[in-house]
């Protein structure tokens, strides 16, 4: 008897591009899983299926899309959409009908603290993110002195400044420019000529792929060159740095998760083989999203067997109790329902993408301070 | 109305008001969505099929019914009643005071005027604190979908009784005479202004409530979602669809074209909004007039009905 | 004071993009009547175009865009001839309708072709730039720049002042007449809309060299496109220009004043405010 | 005294052309007033600035000794100002039926309330006008001089007292204008003010009773029809030697 | 009373001509001809169906029958080829265009002609022959009072050099000086060798200037003869002169 995960993503619509990382994540694991004999739930074997809408970018159309999964479709379990605005109206679904969500696509504090049971999710928590970046930031030499953190008005970049502000403080660092930008904003000009102004050194940016792109390179065309730049998304995806060529150079990011052999996991061996399979199948490198969207479902088929049960209340009870190894990273969920893990610094140095600081010491040196445009 | 119609009107509530006793959990969220849509395809067609001005900014409507029960619940923690009264003050103060000036615009540039209030209005909120800026609104959650239903339903019946009124009152005469010709009406004694503004807000109101159900539903409200210019383009597209500046032909739109995107999007999944847009290019092309001159006219014609469209709308 | 320079030539050259995106939308709205909700999708075929151009036949994209404009003027007359002509005659709703049904169906036609990846086009000297005194000129925003002056310039003499220019204001305000006339108006409206499309066309090539591509982009654009034409008036190309900078000037003095999520209360808010002030527009002939 | 219409020194300007300057004249009660003059010399401005489509630069309009300049076209309708234009402006998509009722429901006094009996009133109008075998047609199906008598009907409809004419017998052959003559005497002996803007001499002479001439948007003859019209001065603007 | 033509084959030739509004027969087996450089009157009462004609003519309505223009069918032509023939109207309620400028409007009467001397020459005759036009070229044509834009009218269809003129409703709304006028002009204009058809409500006008005029009624053509004749026949002057 087959169980049946169900989820509805982003596959058409401005989301499409990030959304087929989940979709893409879900098949490859299933896959795997059902290869290796499925899992075993009272001893007995199950195979996995996979029931995928796509819900074109619209939250109102995804939450009607979860309801049709859990009451239609007699889904057992539920994977989680890309992005948080859809996570947090999207987890209602599964707290009204009591059927677990495990999703790896939204990290906002909101969709956590509203005491919902049965939402888990496997991203880290966005108010974390520049905090191994600050670290590093205190490590380097010479430390740079000022700071612009610049961040897009969605709830999940909201939470990252929220979060980033006091670990500024903390490093005797006050920002020199805290900007809250519009999403969708193109033309970053203006702010990167007050960039230039107030002579800052680091610049940290919160948002999405596609304002990241259009920053690096106003930036080169304004000539704009702090000593360093940081950015939460883009970095680690493969596409960022084929669109930019070369001028993704020196770009800081950061990454819960690097296709490292040393992620042990059940089912793919461990994260490099992930990685490469990914690649193998879909024609491009997988990252974070797609990692987290693989141990989602990872977590689902372990908290079955852990439960010995399909019955939902129990595979909650079993998610919340969970502890293993993935190709991910060690999963655990909190009390609030959200996985803690320690992003990693990377940058893009000479094309490649280069982990740089692990959140306590430097792995590869990070190119530092970024020359001049003209000078590279 | 004739014997007959009136007995296809009562047989199709009936059969409306049946979903909760007989529908399934989907099919009734699909109608509380599918019935919202109606009720703001029912207002679009008081000012756009009725008045003829072609509103762009019926989405703000929309989006202020939201935020007054999003703000009044969360911030000021009102009842659900309390919220929607809110919404609806909102949007009457939003006819009166922008409705006079941008009603002066005619034709596109009207449009044009309320699209950019649209913008306007998102830009804003998703700077007021108040209004959670752009991080948006999450409402507590009431599982009662049938409830919403009801509700949903009641207020299209509402709506439609009231543009019922419109074709056997003076005052959707005026509107009409205006949709018509503005010059021409106002020398023949029609207080445009006053009927433009009333008509408005009339539309308005409708679509307030709309939003202020449509928010404590599905308890999530950001600027985006709440001032959504394409769901002001659908509202337009179920009217036209139906038949503008008819009762029934708005609800005949907005529930088809609801579910043909719904089994299009369960069906064919990441090709749907495709065939969404061939669908609307096919029925602008083929029934310009809408479903409504179709059932009318279809009959006689048979398919020299579609033949004789496009030739009498080609260059 | 040299960051207000700065930012104010940010402005305008932003202004220049913004003037070449609205343009085409101007000369189809102001002249054929057709409100074209798909203007934006077809800026950001303009760029896929010539995002191929240069990656696959290496074109710089400056030397591309007549490339670039010309297969968008096929598409757009093609499209003319065999849809939009189809409804022309009908009321406005259904242009309107008719135009947003084909921006879904060639946004998802984008996705199909050209996936949803980002792309940028991007030629060596794109990042370069040209330092006037304190200030810095990016080299491709001038260069877009100095296309929408050309353009602009270019339609306006065309409309103005040419036989074919004539005859298309002429067929958009009274069909009936300019066929009486000697107008062939199905060809014309064709031209008309090719013209527009083939604007729109060459403003997604300058776009790709600025800003980056991914299938939806357009929306967006249309609507920027719209307050631009706007608040310069649609009855002449210059006010294009006019409203193109107007715009980009307002965005980035509020950006450095204000704060950047208060750039769209101000262009939208300045276009509602134009609108009720002098309906035509800054530029345009009031009645 | 009991002048229905006064205007007074009402002059109106478009950006550097003065259409109608300094213009003063009173309409009694059931009077027909023809006004004749070239093309271009303001009279359909006139009419509008009396209407209240426009507003005059200069100058006062009186209706029934009350000032009127301050209110808008629909409250001067409903005061009993119903006019016709001279470029037609039926709703063209309503029945020829249902444009008449639109006077009947909205027009002097407020109108009618109720629906039915607004339509009988306009079946009465369109009978009255000849127009009443097209009752049921779409006021664009109807032909130019159609047009023509739809104006006058929609105008009859709102029970004016005061009846703005701009050109109703334009188009028309000598029988029908003949037709046309005999409708507004009608109303004239209904107690309703006639002002009426015609080129067809032949008509504006047998109707009138008194004639007013502009030119260049000046006045420059006011009085019965036969001095007026042979007047020196309104030969040689207007009527051509060969008529005079 | 036919009337065989003296000089060969007439310039415009319509036989059997019916046409309606969908499916609403207005025409019925119209047959008329115009011979070379002559003016004929087509007279009616209202809806009698000549502006239909008219526009069957210019090819913007279907119709059925045969229309030849010097032994040319039009009916298989559109409208702009038809123009480019010589055939040109003007059409009923003016239909200028309102936006433009009066001096745009008369260039594009002129659209079809190439020679750019000769087109700037017949500019400066229309502005000698209509002085307001030429006071107000810069003027958009929709805000003129209604006289003036006959004027203009007029003025667009004499610049496209016409072989076969046809004016519907002239004298609307013209003050008589210009109407007189205006039928100099289309006097002269028939000297220079252009053929004119005139629909004209005010019958006296029309035949007055007319050589020969053709009545038509509810879509017939029920009379035709020479002007004198058709003036002096009783059943003319009671339905249409008043008399
Ligand atoms: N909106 C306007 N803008 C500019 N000029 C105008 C406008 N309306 C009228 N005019 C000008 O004012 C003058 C008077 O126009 P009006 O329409 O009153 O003339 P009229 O006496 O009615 O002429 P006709 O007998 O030809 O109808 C004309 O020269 C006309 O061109
Ligand atoms: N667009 C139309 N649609 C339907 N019927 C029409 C249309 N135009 C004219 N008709 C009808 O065709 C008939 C002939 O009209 P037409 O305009 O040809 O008459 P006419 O001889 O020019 O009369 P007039 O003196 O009124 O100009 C009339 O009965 C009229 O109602
Ligand atoms: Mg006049
Ligand atoms: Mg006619």
């Amino acid at each position: 008897q087959d169980v049946l995960l169900g989820a509805s993503v982003q596959l058409t619509g401005p989301l499409a591009n990030t959304g087929r990382y989940y979709r893409d994540a879900y098949q490859l694991a299933v896959d795997r899983i059902n290869a290796a004999g499925g899992v075993k739930v009272g001893g007995q074997p199950h195979k996995l299926a996979l029931k995928i809408y796509d819900n074109q970018s619209d939250v109102n159309l995804s939450v009607r899309q979860y309801t049709q999964l859990v009451s239609q479709d007699k889904v057992n379990l539920l994977l989680g959409p890309f992005a948080s605005n859809f996570a947090l109206a999207d987890s209602a679904v599964s707290e009204k009908y009591k059927i677990p969500m495990v999703q790896g696509g939204g990290a906002s504090d909101e969709i956590f603290s509203r005491g919902f049971k049965y939402v888990f999710g496997t991203l880290a928590p966005a108010s974390d993110y520049f905090g191994s970046t600050v670290e590093m930031m205190k490590a380097l030499k010479p430390p740079p002195k000022s700071v612009a953190l610049l961040y897009a008005d969605d709830s999940f970049d909201v939470s990252v400044a929220k979060g980033t502000r006091p670990l500024l403080k903390n490093a005797g660092l006050t920002p020199a420019m805290d900007e809250r930008y519009s999403s969708n904003t193109s033309d970053f000009s203006s702010l990167l000529s007050q960039i230039k102004a107030k002579n800052v050194d680091a610049v940290l940016v919160a948002g999405h792929e596609t304002e990241i792109l259009n920053f690096v390179r106003q930036a080169k065309s304004l000539a704009v060159a702090p000593k360093l730049y940081s950015f939460t998304v883009g970095v680690p995806s493969e596409d960022f740095r084929k669109a930019l060529g070369k001028d993704a150079d020196y770009a800081f990011g950061m990454t819960a998760w690097l296709p490292h052999p040393a992620l042990k996991d059940r089912w793919f061996g461990d994260a490099d083989q992930f990685a490469k399979e990914y690649k193998a199948k879909y024609g491009y490198d997988p990252d974070y999203h797609a990692a987290s969207g693989a141990a989602d479902v990872a977590a689902l088929a372990q908290a079955m067997e852990d439960a010995g049960s399909l019955e939902p209340q129990k595979v909650r009870d079993a998610l919340a109790r969970i502890k293993f190894d993935s190709l991910y990273g060690p999963v655990a969920f909190g009390a609030n329902g959200q996985i803690n893990l320690p992003q990693v610094v990377v940058q893009v140095q000479g094309g490649q993408l280069a982990e740089v600081f692990d959140g306590k010491a430097f792995v590869t040196q990070p190119k530092f301070p970024m020359p001049a445009w003209n000078a590279r | 109305m004739k014997a007959w119609q009136r007995a296809l009107v009562v047989v199709a509530l009936l059969v409306l008001a049946g979903v909760p006793w007989y529908g399934s959990d989907v099919l009734l969220q699909f109608g509380i969505n599918a019935l919202l849509l109606a009720v703001l395809a029912q207002g679009w067609n008081i000012i756009g099929g009725y008045t003829g001005y072609a509103s762009f900014g019926n989405s703000v409507f929309y989006g202020l019914g939201g935020y007054g029960v999003g703000i009044a619940m969360l911030q000021w923690h009102q009842p659900f009643w309390g919220g929607m009264a809110f919404g609806v003050a909102m949007a009457l103060v939003f006819a009166f005071l922008l409705g006079l000036p941008v009603l002066r615009l005619r034709g596109h540039y009207f449009a044009i005027a309320t699209l950019a209030l649209a913008q306007v209005m998102a830009a804003i909120v998703s700077n007021v604190p108040l209004a959670g800026q752009n991080i948006g609104l999450v409402l507590p959650p009431l599982n009662n979908d049938r409830l919403f239903y009801g509700l949903s339903l009641a207020l299209l019946v509402i709506a439609t009784v009231v543009v019922y009124w419109l074709t056997r009152s003076r005052f959707g005469f005026g509107l009409i005479a205006i949709r018509e010709n503005e010059e021409g009406a106002a020398v023949m004694g029609v207080n445009t202004t006053l009927y433009k503004v009333l008509a408005f807000a009339l539309s308005g109101v409708f679509s307030a409530l709309a939003g202020g159900i449509h928010a404590y539903w599905i308890t999530f409200l950001d600027p985006e979602s709440a001032f959504d210019i394409s769901l002001n383009v659908r509202m337009i597209i179920m009217t036209v669809f139906g038949g503008a500046g008819t009762v029934f032909g708005p609800i005949v739109g907005a529930l088809s074209l609801s579910a043909i995107s719904e089994v299009l999007s369960s069906e064919v999944t990441s090709i749907a909004g495709l065939f969404f847009g061939l669908v609307i290019v096919a029925a602008v092309v083929l029934m310009p007039r809408g479903l409504a001159d179709l059932a009318r006219r279809v009959r006689q014609a048979g398919w020299r009905y579609f033949a004789e469209n496009v030739r009498a709308n080609w260059l | 004071m040299d960051l207000l320079a700065q930012v104010l030539v940010n402005g305008i050259l932003l202004g220049g993009l913004y003037a070449i995106m609205a343009l085409g939308l101007a000369l189809v709205w102001g002249v054929l009547n057709i409100v074209n909700l798909a203007h934006g999708a077809f800026i950001m075929l303009g760029a896929y175009c010539s995002w191929h151009l240069f990656r696959y036949l290496h074109v710089d994209p400056f030397l591309g865009l007549p490339i670039t404009a010309a297969v968008m003027y096929a598409v757009g007359y093609l499209l003319q001839r065999g849809l939009l002509n189809l409804i022309v005659r009908a009321p406005m709703f259904n242009t309107l309708l008719l135009t947003f049904g084909l921006e879904v169906v060639l946004t998802y036609l984008a996705q199909l072709a050209f996936s949803a990846d980002f792309r940028t086009i991007n030629p060596p000297y794109a990042g370069e730039q040209l330092q006037w005194g304190p200030v810095v000129l990016p080299v491709a925003r001038l260069g877009a720049f100095a296309g929408a002056l050309v353009l602009t310039f270019g339609m306006w003499l065309f409309l103005l002042h040419t036989r074919l220019g004539r005859a298309i204001r002429a067929t958009a305000q009274n069909l009936v007449a300019a066929r009486l006339y000697g107008v062939e108006p199905r060809h014309l409206y064709a031209t008309t809309f090719a013209i527009g499309i083939a604007l729109a066309g060459a403003a997604g090539g300058l776009y790709g060299v600025v800003s980056q591509i991914n299938p939806y982009i357009g929306a967006t654009l249309t609507a920027k496109s719209f307050a631009i034409s706007i608040i310069g008036g649609l009855d002449n190309p210059l006010g294009v220009l006019v409203g193109g900078l107007f715009l980009g000037i307002v965005e980035s003095l509020t950006t450095l004043y204000i704060g950047p999520t208060f750039a769209d209360v101000a262009s939208f808010g300045i276009l509602v405010l134009v609108l009720i002030v002098r309906p035509t527009g800054l530029l345009g002939k009031t009645a | 005294m009991n002048a229905r219409l006064e205007v007074r020194h009402v002059t109106r300007r478009f950006a550097g052309l003065v259409a109608v300057r300094d213009v003063s004249f009173t309409l009694a009660q059931d009077e027909i007033l023809g006004v004749i003059g070239p093309n271009g010399a303001g009279k359909t401005t006139l009419i509008s600035l009396v209407s209240g489509t426009i507003p005059p630069s200069e100058g006062e309009v009186l209706f029934q000794g009350h000032p009127i300049n301050r209110l808008p076209a629909f409250r001067r309708a409903r005061l009993g100002i119903g006019r016709t234009f001279q470029i037609m402006q039926p709703f063209p998509g309503l029945s020829v039926q249902d444009n008449v009722a639109v006077g009947a429901l909205f027009g002097q006094g407020g109108g009618e309330s109720e629906l039915a009996k607004a339509r009988e009133q306009a079946r009465e109008c369109l009978d009255f006008v000849g127009l009443g075998r097209f009752a049921g047609q779409r006021a664009d199906e109807l032909g130019g001089p159609g047009r023509k008598r739809l104006e006058l009907a929609k105008a009859l409809a709102m029970k004016p007292k005061l009846l703005l004419c701009d050109e109703v017998m334009a188009g028309l052959n000598h029988v029908e204008i003949d037709e046309v003559i005999g409708v507004i005497r009608k109303v004239r002996d209904q107690g309703i003010s006639v002002l009426v803007i015609e080129h067809v001499i032949k008509a504006i002479k047998s109707l009138s009773d008194r004639l007013l001439v502009l030119h260049h948007g000046e006045k420059i003859a006011d009085g019965a029809p036969d001095a007026v019209l042979s007047d020196p001065a309104v030969v040689q603007a207007y009527l051509g030697k060969r008529r005079a | 009373m036919s009337d065989p033509a003296h000089d060969g084959t007439p310039l415009l030739k319509v036989e059997g001509l019916s046409a309606g509004y969908g499916g609403m027969p207005v025409l019925h087996e119209i047959s008329i001809e115009v011979n070379k450089a002559e003016m004929v009157a087509l007279v009616g009462g209202n809806g009698a169906g000549k502006t239909t004609l008219l526009r069957a003519l210019s090819r913007l309505l279907p119709c059925t029958g045969s229309i030849a223009l010097a032994g040319r069918e039009l009916r298989t032509l559109t409208p702009d080829q038809v123009f480019g023939l010589g055939l040109v109207q003007v059409p009923e309620g003016r239909q200028l265009f309102g936006r433009m400028t009066v001096q745009d409007n008369l260039l594009m009467g002129g659209y079809r002609r190439g020679d750019k001397a000769a087109l700037s020459r017949d500019l400066d005759r229309m502005y000698a022959l209509f002085p307001r036009l030429g006071e107000r070229r810069r003027q958009l044509a929709g805000s003129m009072s209604g006289g003036e834009q006959q004027m203009c009218a007029m003025a667009r269809a004499l610049m496209a050099a016409p072989v076969l003129m046809m004016v519907d409703e002239m004298s609307l709304g013209l003050a008589p000086v210009v109407v007189d006028q205006l039928m100099e002009v289309l006097a002269q204009i028939r000297r220079d060798g252009v053929t004119v058809l005139l629909v004209e409500q005010d019958v006296q006008i029309a035949l007055s200037g007319a050589d020969r005029g053709y009545v038509i009624e509810t879509g017939r053509v029920v009379l035709s003869g020479s002007a004198k004749d058709l003036v002096d026949d009783p059943a003319v002057q009671q339905a249409y002169l008043g008399m």
